[in-house]
């Protein structure tokens, strides 16, 4: 099977949805050029009407597209976590209110596509993991890809979604590579992940390991760390954050009775915290010891190279917070 | 002027509607029925309709907070908005939205916004939809000159120039911002002298007449199908209430004199119509006020409509979220419980 | 000792601080009118250029706030919860990140009283309560009083603190009336509360009950539906919620062994919980039944009188949660 | 022109520290050094230069992401810049910021923002406080041409020239906002035409001048002073290098053609400044020459400097959050478990 970096696998899917659907157009600012990697090549291949480069205006952008797919259109929308508190107004006021407000009138099939930097001295102004926020505020649908593959099939989803979508690419898996099957591989003839269910990336019995977007990583690296040991965790990618599949992970901690969650947002009103309290409150049961949440330090994310690294969860402390589990 | 006598009594229809509907609101809400909310479009009710009837159905608008005279100058169904403003089942919006939120997709009623400004950037979405699906429709948003100051205004009217957009900018200058005036918000004297900082036309307009704000947007519009572009109006009127229903706090007078409040009501932009449909389509005192009789039934038909409408049922809290349902979105605590 | 309203007591802490410190000023809309209620005739008392009304322009005017914090003033801003979106980028950006990624040299003495509507038909557009985003974010004190006491005494700390102060003046608490003392009565000659110190409001054996801004009053309510019955509610009032004192809900969970917490922000990476999620980590042992959330639904915040009310937490289901954590 | 040859020296080693400082950036980031973006300002020197010539000490300025050239032109330190930059525990930041984030509070830099336009209302509130405090300090903001689209912009200018704010708007035109031209951003001619939507004077200077940008300045800064408001001044330059050091995935010529990137370099301010000196104060070509070869010196020692300053602590992860601490602020999480 091929293997595909993340952004190959955006970008594909981007492709696909534009060709499969006239509706479907990009906008942003530098797509063009292609400034973060997954728009190279869309201007040739569909023109200036379907490949838009806005001004340096994103409230005014987003609401634009926004109004749009009100009109038929589809846009996917292409952005950083931190350019969207500029763009606040219409992410919450307009886009997650609107549909329920005039009581199911509006349709908002809106894209937009995220990126969140990740330990390359970016500091706090562009560091923000901000997908709990939007966890807060119904009224869209979080996703969370965390390798090639579910990129791929989840922007595809979230592309024919008619809700508005916030796709998060974490910086920690934007140059992975996993193997991504070729259309004509695949029995419906292309690549769909569905919202709302998880991914039991790596089975366990020990400890069940939620990990939150580039948190997968971190829980995966820990399980190695931890296998010499004869100590198995359960690595579990919720995938999308809203729609959120606690079911699985109610099952899991049934099985193991011992929960950690790694998440590299802030933990206060995490979506680590979220998940902790809903096991603490419906598999408490399940429970043999204290959950335990790996997040970032809640301090803003320090420029220095000295610094930086220190802040995030790392595959060693998952490994101490299961140790803690365990003892 | 070539407005034909028909069209000349259906803007009076629709002003009087607006009227008449704005003053049954206030009745219901001095009745205590009404808890949330309204600010009441009385005195500004030529500019919707002036500009509403220079679009065509299938065109679009948006507004915002002052919310009930935009939907019924577009031709929205008195019955539902009133409904609506009641938190009925029937309610354009189920209930959901109130009088802040009143909205008809099916007639190009895109909504209106609680959050001041909020709706242009969403009605200058939809001219780019037009522009790029060569739908035809013109996209025009209502808002204030408080609005005006909004970034969203300065974000909307850079993209929309810029890419030729099909939709007017229609602010409603009335003076104030709930208490704050003209002169203590903007720094210039006109909203529509900002127009030039687009390279877009923009047009100053006496919003009490009708037939004025018609023309105008008129011509907006021709532009905005032609493909050359936004144009900014700004239609100079007057609230003749209090900004909103329910804000006793506000002294009446401390804002505005007693002696500016005279002087605007003056020139009720219904009594303006009226004179304007004797001289040029010699509608008769008679006609006149057979039409104000006629959308005074209507509007106490609405209100009766209205009150007997059913409150939506409990389980409705959870609907109208999702136009995608799919596995695992949020129910329920109690459900979950 | 004499009785105030919520909104007396800020008007009163408002005055005071301008009478004490010559850098204090207001700004916001419609102040010189008092719109909202707390800044009637502070023009007449202070002139125009202490009590400023700003253009329909938040973020710009948020930053206004901030920018004149780094020069030696100290403003009071006030604004509605929903607008904060449009200023998000000053608040998040500039207010909660510049002190730190400035190493320090930023003193940012900025208080944002921020009125959150309750139950009064207002809508989606006017309806958010969102402490808990700020919670997420690192940066600023959040601030909730919930009677007219601490609203006082927690808004006089604010101005003084050298950190961007969020108060939360919630709804539901707004038209209530608390004793509040003179100055003349009290020690110090005023009246201060602290930040990072939680308020048991009421003792109790039986359960703990954290209540978040409005929570406290169903708490409260709920406490009283249950005495007859028998069962004993402690309700701790943690007043701010950065910093936030677990200490002292440990404590009461320590004793009672069971937890309800009420928020009536949504419940998805709510405060409510943060709290939860906290005390499944460092509490779990103490614990002898699932901790039990009441918050908002998450939904929108609907207008209908008919609907409204469902959405948010009550006496009775706090009364019904209550049950759950006794069984 | 009133500047002696004094002041056009210091001019010109300004704009060499800035030129030679941003020369041993990119060396510095091309060594793998330097993670973190960086945006070099090589090119556009004449305007921070001009502008804060115009300053005093107790003026206060702020900018963006390209970030090094304001705070070396108001007078800040080479060592400690680059000492930030390396993230080193002796930077201006103490490593904190880095390169977008330089900041020198105790000579009136209020910090540069990375978050574009996000620093206009911070100065729009310095020059407020100016006011409101009978401070006699003016504020001055760099921004550039895809900044100026931004919301914050408008509500920012709107207040300053309703207030008569003592500030100046300084918009450093190089005519892209990283690939978008001009032209596809902004929808007049001249950012400085927008000015008249507020009211303020907009100026249009040549940016690779620096003493007509001083001269600009120094009119805005005085109008300032006097109460007469806010001024815009449009400043046309071009950056000389890439947007941001790192950014390879861009073609360079896919925006820009060679030839007007050829173009554009033949009026280096560097150059441009140092014919003025002949000229105005007949500087000699060694006079010159001795001003760069000491910059040199001084930028060599900036780099030493900063390659030996320690990098922070561990510990010093959690400093710096709080101006007031209190009990119960947030700590560490491992410090808890
Ligand atoms: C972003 C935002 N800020 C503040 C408010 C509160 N508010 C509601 S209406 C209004 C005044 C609006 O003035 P204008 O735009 O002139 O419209 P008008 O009410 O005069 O029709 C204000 C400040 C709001 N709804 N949204
Ligand atoms: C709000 C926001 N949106 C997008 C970006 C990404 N970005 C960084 S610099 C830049 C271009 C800025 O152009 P301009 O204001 O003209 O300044 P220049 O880089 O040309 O000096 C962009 C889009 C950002 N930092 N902030
Ligand atoms: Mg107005
Ligand atoms: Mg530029």
């Amino acid at each position: 099977m091929p293997v595909k970096t993340y952004i190959q696998a955006i970008a594909e899917a981007t492709i696909e949805e534009m060709e499969r659907d006239e509706s479907v157009f990009t906008m942003g600012e530098d797509l063009r050029q292609s400034v973060y990697g997954a728009t190279a090549g869309l201007l040739e291949r569909f023109g200036e009407d379907r490949v838009i480069d806005t001004p340096l205006s994103e409230n005014g952008f987003f609401g634009a597209a926004l109004g749009a797919s009100l009109c038929g259109m589809r846009p996917i929308v292409e952005t950083v976590t931190s350019f969207l508190w500029v763009g606040m107004d219409q992410l919450i006021s307009q886009a997650s209110k609107m549909r329920y407000m005039f009581g199911g009138q509006a349709e908002l099939p809106v894209t937009f596509r995220i990126r969140m930097f990740y330990a390359r001295g970016a500091a706090a102004h562009h560091s923000d993991r901000n997908y709990p926020i939007f966890m807060n505020t119904p009224g869209q649908k979080i996703i969370c890809p965390t390798n090639a593959y579910d990129a791929k099939g989840l922007m595809k989803t979230a592309v024919r979604d008619n809700d508005v979508c916030l796709l998060f690419e974490d910086g920690i898996a934007i140059s992975s590579r996993t193997e991504v099957p070729d259309n004509k591989d695949l029995p419906g003839g292309e690549l769909l992940v569905p919202f709302g269910v998880a991914n039991t990336v790596r089975a366990g019995s020990d400890v069940t390991v939620v990990g939150i977007a580039g948190g997968v990583q971190h829980a995966l690296d820990a399980a190695k760390l931890l296998e010499p040991e004869g100590i198995s965790l359960e690595v579990i990618d919720p995938r999308t954050l809203v729609p959120l599949d606690m079911e699985t992970i109610l099952k899991s901690v049934e099985r193991t009775g011992r929960l950690v969650v790694v998440d590299p947002a802030h933990k206060m009103c995490s979506a680590a915290s979220e998940i902790a309290a809903t096991v603490a409150q419906d598999g408490f049961w399940s429970l043999q010891a204290p959950i335990q949440v790996v997040a970032s330090e809640q301090v803003n994310v320090p420029y220095s190279p000295a610094l930086e690294p220190l802040i995030y969860p790392t595959p060693e402390k998952v490994v101490a917070a299961v140790r803690a589990v365990l003892n | 002027m070539a407005l034909d006598k028909q069209q000349l009594e259906e803007m009076y229809r629709r002003m009087c509607r607006i009227r008449y509907f704005e003053e049954a609101v206030i009745e219901i809400h001095s009745s205590g029925e009404l808890i949330g909310p309204a600010h009441p479009y009385i005195g500004e009710e030529a500019v919707a309709v002036g500009a509403c009837t220079a679009l065509e159905d299938s065109d679009r608008i948006a507004g915002n907070h002052r919310s009930h005279g935009h939907p019924i100058a577009k031709g929205g169904d008195v019955k539902r908005a009133m409904a609506e403003i009641l938190g009925k089942s029937d309610g354009f919006c189920k209930g959901k939205g109130g009088s802040m939120h009143l909205a008809d997709f099916s007639i190009g009623i895109l909504g209106e916004s609680g959050i001041v400004a909020s709706s242009v950037p969403i009605a200058t979405g939809a001219a780019l939809a037009s522009k790029l699906g060569k739908k035809g429709f013109v996209s025009l948003v209502f808002f204030g000159d408080g609005a005006s100051n909004q970034g969203a205004c300065h974000e909307s009217m850079n993209m929309a120039a810029l890419w030729d957009l099909p939709i007017i900018f229609m602010c409603e200058n009335n003076g104030y911002a709930i208490t704050t005036s003209y002169r203590n918000s903007v720094s210039v004297e006109h909203v529509s002298d900002r127009a030039s900082a687009y390279g877009m036309p923009g047009i100053l307009v006496d919003g009490q007449d009708a037939i004025a704000v018609w023309e105008a947007t008129t011509e907006a519009v021709r532009r905005a199908r032609a493909g050359e572009g936004p144009t900014l109006i700004e239609a100079m009127t007057y609230r003749f209430e209090d900004h909103s229903l329910g804000l006793d706090r506000i002294r009446k007078s401390a804002y505005r004199s007693q002696e500016e409040v005279d002087e605007a009501m003056k020139r009720d932009p219904l009594k303006i119509h009226r004179a304007a449909m004797m001289t040029h389509a010699f509608s008769t005192e008679l006609e006149c006020d057979e039409i104000e009789n006629t959308v005074r039934a209507e509007i106490a038909e609405a209100v009766e409509f209205a009150r007997n409408s059913p409150f939506p049922e409990p389980g409705a809290l959870f609907d109208d979220m999702w136009a995608t349902p799919v596995k695992n979105t949020p129910v329920s605590q109690s459900t979950r419980r």
